[in-house]
């Protein structure tokens, strides 16, 4: 058996399945819809068969635009407008930085960066409660 | 430890968990279950229900890695907020209670969920003497059938209660059994592996939250989302099976190179689990892509099967003192034919006394 | 015990054992036995030259039957060939050899086994089927010779669909290709395949026949 | 050369011997009288006394590729798969399974034993239908020698008393006196007178002491003179010290045609006596084709022992004296084309070619060879006695065109061939063809180009 060249290999695993062009003409499709018919959509990039370096060609490919939020939530998560408004890239991780999940959601704005009806209802209980032992005092001060 | 009435929303404001949290997770649990994202706020419903099915764990003959590999003792994560979804009536290793109140504390549980809570089982249980493994002074046994009565469904955790794993490997002295060779009247879930991938767990106790029924399972009673397709299918070193490259050593070239491990006794073409997929220690790895071949874990018998450096392509029993034994038999089988020919030769060829045939035609 | 299991394990080394002792049996039975004598003197001398001689000529049919006869010769040398070098220049299978006698040695590509199986299948196929319809063979042939084809053809039916992962599951398609080999193993000695011993000597007696008589053939 | 017998006269006594050898069907006696046990009985013993681990090893080889089907005249010119060679040998194998192999504890659960039935079927098809022409054995992967296994058969079937009704005869009639077709004494006696008288020479007789024994046949007596004849004279040109004897004239051996051993071995044994009792040094069998190896390679079996003497035939001594520069022959202004017929007994399995090829080319003819030539040749259609056999002439007629066909193929004037059986059937063949090629004898050919001066030793 030939010795095998580690380059080649390695080229070999770059090139990878070949999935990421499959990804890049299903977000197109949906970039379309959701322009026509505001219909959003969420594709899971963990369940598809791709290779570490295509996933990273993948997003390079998609680019940044102008909108990064940095959201800490039980851990890390991340939302990234590519340069294609309305297709963001949101990551999140665990608390021990752990890579949990990776979407590209088309949608005018992912879901995670909305503050949530509960936590908003939570914050009007909390700030009423810590404004009732506010005192002038301190105000002056 | 019993808080079922609270509804899981207060409960997470007391613990400081944003609703965007719970959400995170629930998106993260779909894509895990290999669900589509759409579903996650279907998950985050059915957590929020307060129907919180009690889990009643019972360990018996095993080393505690299934527990320790499913409940991370070490850091409490988003898992654990799962396990806040149900209510872990009782695990001997995680439970602060101890002796007679945390027996005491099992039986309540059962009484009061009589039906409907989901029994985990750990661990093979023993038909040999009752005194290889007993709890509170009760043989595993009878702990394993008072509270299977009440269980709606069980989940054996691990290959040893899914299918007797080591302690049932030859020559099994304390008689260990799987599970299901005891309870035959409920519903058993098996999620085998030694141990079994954290997540798997996980999945399973959230699809029985969410819908209510135990996911679609196979002739071996293991959940189809992950124990449908063997390693080999979804292994990442399947190109190279195809091509025929090898590593020959684990040291060489072809080992370097990340080549199959076929020919290292790889079982993965005869072992069915995720590890390819949801790999170990949160996605990190699996043994194959450390560089060693599958053991085959989740599989019947797999301490048995033959070993682990044999290549499948290999028989187990046929060996050199075999054929050998074989040969020498056989050339004596042949001499003694070979003799008994000539003989019979001879004395078909010996002149009759009597008249010659011939000379009468 | 999986099928697997039993199939990697007890059957094939019973079926090895029942080889063994089936072939060296016959094979003593046989060479042992009597052998005539022959007293008029040769027109050539050293008549072990003739025998050698004509279990090599043997191995392709002389030209004036060239045309008549190309068909056996030819998928007879296609298929046996096929066999040869897939099992024993098929990786995997040099693994299993390695598991009984400690070495292996270098293989064949896995596209040309692959191919080579698939050929060997199709001759040995298309001669069970010329077995049946030709009026010549179906007179002369027994229940033995078609069970000796079929049975030499499912290794490799079951070898390709387990490698090229077909068929049923690949525990099941292995284990059934222990299992075939294992039949063929038992069927050896007591069939016509017992012939892989017989051909050669028997070419061996004929060749000194004719060279003690000074044919050349 | 002296013509020592005429067109006219070898017409005359053609048509005489032929209406003799039709009619011994009807002479021949009645098939013994014997149970059925008796004769499976006698025939297995045949089989299971020659049995040996060569003949076992060849039975246990043939893997049925029908390839034998191919190269015997019989099976190609029938299309009949019934006399696939190895057919015949089916009732041995059978046999040989439940009696003598190695597994025959086995294989005798499955394998059917012996009827008579079996062994009156098996008549047609090693008789009638197979000249032991070797043929087969020559196209076989296996290398299974079916020839001799089928002459097994035939001693097989001649134990059992089924042996044909003509075979039958002329066997018993040669266990008898020696003789065939009642050429007795007398009529040798009278053959030498006639051919002395044409030859011009006194022919020596019953010498005590020679260095050759010349061996006829009763063919040669009654029909083909110019064979013995051309040989005699050809000894006698070369002042050869030669003899023929009246105690041991008779080169055909119709034990070994029928099958049944115990003539065949009285027969070349009393040949061997009468050559030691001369001390001759060599014995030429006659143009005749089984007499050869009947001598040639089963004398010494028969004997006990090595024999003293050489043995060759017509075509053999004569050709190797002309390789061997002993006897020059004149050649012809006109090169003749011919082809040349390698009788099985003597080409195939006597190994005799190169002789009378280079008898041809001294006597300046061109041999066209045929397609199947040499060990390969096709045979005449009528070998091993089976030209007597009645029931027999369908396959002989199939047998003799492809024959023919292949010899017409070559362009030839003639037919050159050193056997007096298949003289017999290519003469019968064209006859019923309607060929008019002619057939010569070697000897007689030998004879016609000996050099004119008679005396002197070229």
């Amino acid at each position: 058996m030939s010795r095998p060249d580690l380059n080649a290999v390695l080229r070999q695993r770059a090139r990878g399945t070949g999935n990421m062009v499959l990804v890049l003409h299903e977000v197109a499709h949906a970039l379309e819809a959701l322009a026509a018919r505001g219909e959003a959509r969420v594709i899971d990039l963990s369940s598809l068969p791709m290779t570490a370096p295509e996933l990273d060609r993948l997003t390079d490919w998609l680019g940044r635009g102008e909108v990064i939020a940095q959201i800490e939530a039980e851990g890390r998560s991340e939302a990234m407008e590519t340069a294609y408004p309305g297709v963001w890239l949101v990551t999140h991780r665990d608390r021990d930085d752990m890579l949990r999940g990776r979407y590209i959601e088309i949608t005018p704005l992912p879901e995670i960066l909305r503050s949530q009806p509960a936590d908003i209802a939570a914050a009007g209980r909390r700030m009423a409660r810590a404004l009732t032992h506010f005192s002038d005092l301190e105000e002056a001060s | 430890m019993i808080r079922r009435q609270q509804p899981l929303s207060e409960r997470l404001e007391a613990r400081g968990i944003s609703r965007r949290s719970f959400l995170k997770f629930c998106t993260t649990t779909a894509s895990l279950l290999a669900l589509s994202p759409a579903l996650a706020p279907r998950i985050a419903e059915a957590l929020e229900s307060p129907r919180r099915p009690s889990v009643i764990w019972l360990s018996f003959q095993e080393c505690t890695g299934c527990s320790e590999s499913i409940l991370r003792a070490g850091a409490p994560s988003i898992e654990s907020l799962i396990f806040e979804a149900i209510s872990l009536d009782y695990h001997e290793t995680l439970q602060a209670a101890a002796g007679h109140q945390a027996e005491a504390a099992r039986e309540q549980a059962m009484a009061e969920n009589a039906g409907g809570y989901i029994l985990v089982v750990d661990g093979s249980v023993p038909l040999g003497n009752a005194g290889f493994s007993t709890v509170a002074g009760q043989s595993n046994l009878d702990t394993l059938k008072a509270a299977a009565a009440g269980a709606a469904a069980i989940i054996c955790m691990g290959t040893c209660s899914a299918f007797g794993g080591i302690p049932y490997a030859n020559p099994n002295p304390t008689g260990a059994v799987p599970v299901s060779e005891i309870i035959t009247d409920k519903p058993i879930v098996n999620v085998p592996g030694c141990p079994p991938i954290p997540a798997v767990m996980t999945s399973v106790i959230a699809h029985y939250i969410t819908f209510g029924t135990l996911p679609e399972l196979d002739h071996l009673g293991r959940p189809k989302v992950f124990y449908g397709q063997n390693i080999h299918d979804r292994c990442y070193r399947r190109p190279f099976y195809e091509r025929g490259q090898f590593a020959e050593t684990f040291d060489d070239e072809g080992a370097k190179a990340g080549w199959c491990l076929y020919k290292l006794g790889c079982k993965g073409p005869t072992t069915y689990n995720a590890c390819a997929v949801l790999k170990w220690n949160d996605g990190t790895s699996f043994p194959i892509e450390a560089g060693h071949g599958c053991l085959g874990c989740s599989e019947p018998n797999f301490w048995d099967g033959g070993s682990f450096y044999k290549p499948l392509s290999q028989g187990t029993e046929i060996g050199g003192k075999t054929l050998i034994a074989a040969g020498v038999a056989g050339i004596a089988g042949g001499v003694a034919a070979g003799v008994a020919n000539r003989a019979k030769q001879k004395t078909l060829r010996a002149p009759k006394p009597e008249a010659k045939k011939e000379d009468k035609a | 015990m999986s099928l697997l299991d039993f199939a990697r394990g007890p059957a094939l080394e019973w079926a090895a054992v029942v080889f063994m002792v089936g072939m060296l049996w016959r094979i003593g039975g046989l060479t042992l036995m009597l052998r005539n004598k022959v007293l008029s003197k040769d027109r050539t001398p050293e008549p072990w030259k003739g025998g050698l001689r004509t279990m090599f000529t043997r191995f392709s049919p002389a030209p004036v039957f060239r045309r008549k006869v190309a068909f056996q010769y030819i998928a007879g040398w296609v298929w046996h060939l096929g066999f040869v070098l897939v099992v024993f220049f098929f990786q995997l299978h040099i693994q299993f050899f390695k598991g009984i006698v400690g070495f292996g040695w270098p293989a064949l590509p896995n596209g040309m086994i692959v191919a080579m199986g698939a050929v060997s299948l199709a001759v040995l196929i298309t001669l069970l089927i010329r077995r049946m319809l030709n009026p010549v063979l179906r007179m002369i042939s027994s229940f033995d010779d078609y069970a000796s084809t079929v049975i030499t053809a499912l290794p490799f039916a079951t070898g390709l669909m387990a490698f090229a992962h077909i068929g049923l599951a690949y525990e099941t398609m292995l284990a059934l290709h222990f299992l075939s080999v294992a039949l063929l193993l038992v069927w050896f000695p007591f069939s016509k395949l017992f012939h892989v011993f017989t051909v050669l000597p028997s070419r061996y007696a004929l060749g000194v026949k004719f060279w003690r008589k000074g044919v050349k053939v | 050369m002296t013509e020592v017998v005429t067109k006219t006269e070898l017409d005359e006594a053609f048509a005489m011997f032929y209406g003799m050898a039709a009619s011994i069907k009807d002479l021949a006696s009645p098939e013994p009288e014997m149970t059925e046990a008796e004769r499976v009985g006698a025939a297995k013993g045949v089989f299971l006394k020659a049995i040996d681990a060569e003949m076992a090893t060849q039975l246990d080889a043939c893997v049925k590729c029908g390839a034998c089907a191919q190269a015997c005249q019989y099976s190609i010119g029938t299309n009949d798969p019934k006399y696939t060679p190895v057919r015949k040998l089916e009732l041995l194998k059978r046999v040989y399974d439940r009696e003598l192999s190695p597994l025959r504890w086995l294989k005798r659960l499955y394998t059917p034993d012996l009827t008579e039935a079996d062994l009156r079927a098996h008549q047609e098809l090693v008789y009638d239908a197979c000249t032991m022409c070797g043929r087969c054995n020559l196209v076989c992967p296996s290398g299974i020698n079916i020839a001799d296994m089928v002459a097994l058969n035939r001693s097989a079937l001649a134990a059992a008393g089924l042996m044909p009704a003509e075979l039958r005869f002329m066997q018993e009639g040669q266990e008898a006196d020696g003789t065939i077709f009642g050429a007795d004494e007398d009529l040798f006696l009278y053959r030498i007178q006639d051919l002395q008288e044409r030859l011009g020479f006194e022919i020596p007789l019953d010498k005590e002491k020679a260095d050759v024994l010349l061996v006829t046949s009763g063919l040669d007596i009654h029909l083909f003179r110019d064979a013995t004849g051309g040989a005699i004279e050809a000894l006698q040109h070369m002042g050869v010290d030669y003899t023929l004897r009246t105690d041991g004239y008779e080169g055909a051996n119709f034990g070994l045609l029928s099958g049944h051993d115990g003539t065949k071995k009285k027969l070349t044994n009393h040949l061997v006596d009468v050559a030691i009792k001369t001390g001759v040094k060599v014995v030429i069998v006659p143009e005749c084709g089984h007499s050869y190896p009947a001598l040639r390679f089963y004398g010494a079996e028969a004997h006990g022992g090595a024999i003293p003497f050489e043995v060759m035939t017509v075509s053999e001594y004569f050709g190797r004296a002309v390789m061997e520069g002993r006897l020059k022959l004149e050649k012809d202004a006109e090169r003749r084309v011919v082809a040349l017929h390698d009788p099985c007994k003597v080409g195939r399995w006597g190994g005799v070619f190169e002789e009378p090829r280079a008898i041809i080319e001294a006597i300046g003819w061109e041999l066209h060879e045929t397609e199947s030539n040499r060990a390969y040749n096709f045979c005449c259609g009528g070998g091993a006695g089976n030209f007597l056999i009645e029931s027999a002439d369908q396959l002989k007629r199939t047998g003799y065109r492809i024959k023919m066909n292949e010899i017409e193929q070559t362009g030839a004037k003639s037919i050159v061939v050193s056997c007096g059986s298949c003289r017999m059937n290519f003469e019968v063949g064209k006859v019923k063809a309607g060929d008019t090629i002619p057939v010569e004898s070697l000897a007689a050919l030998i004879a016609a180009h000996l050099p004119k001066d008679k005396g002197a030793k070229a």
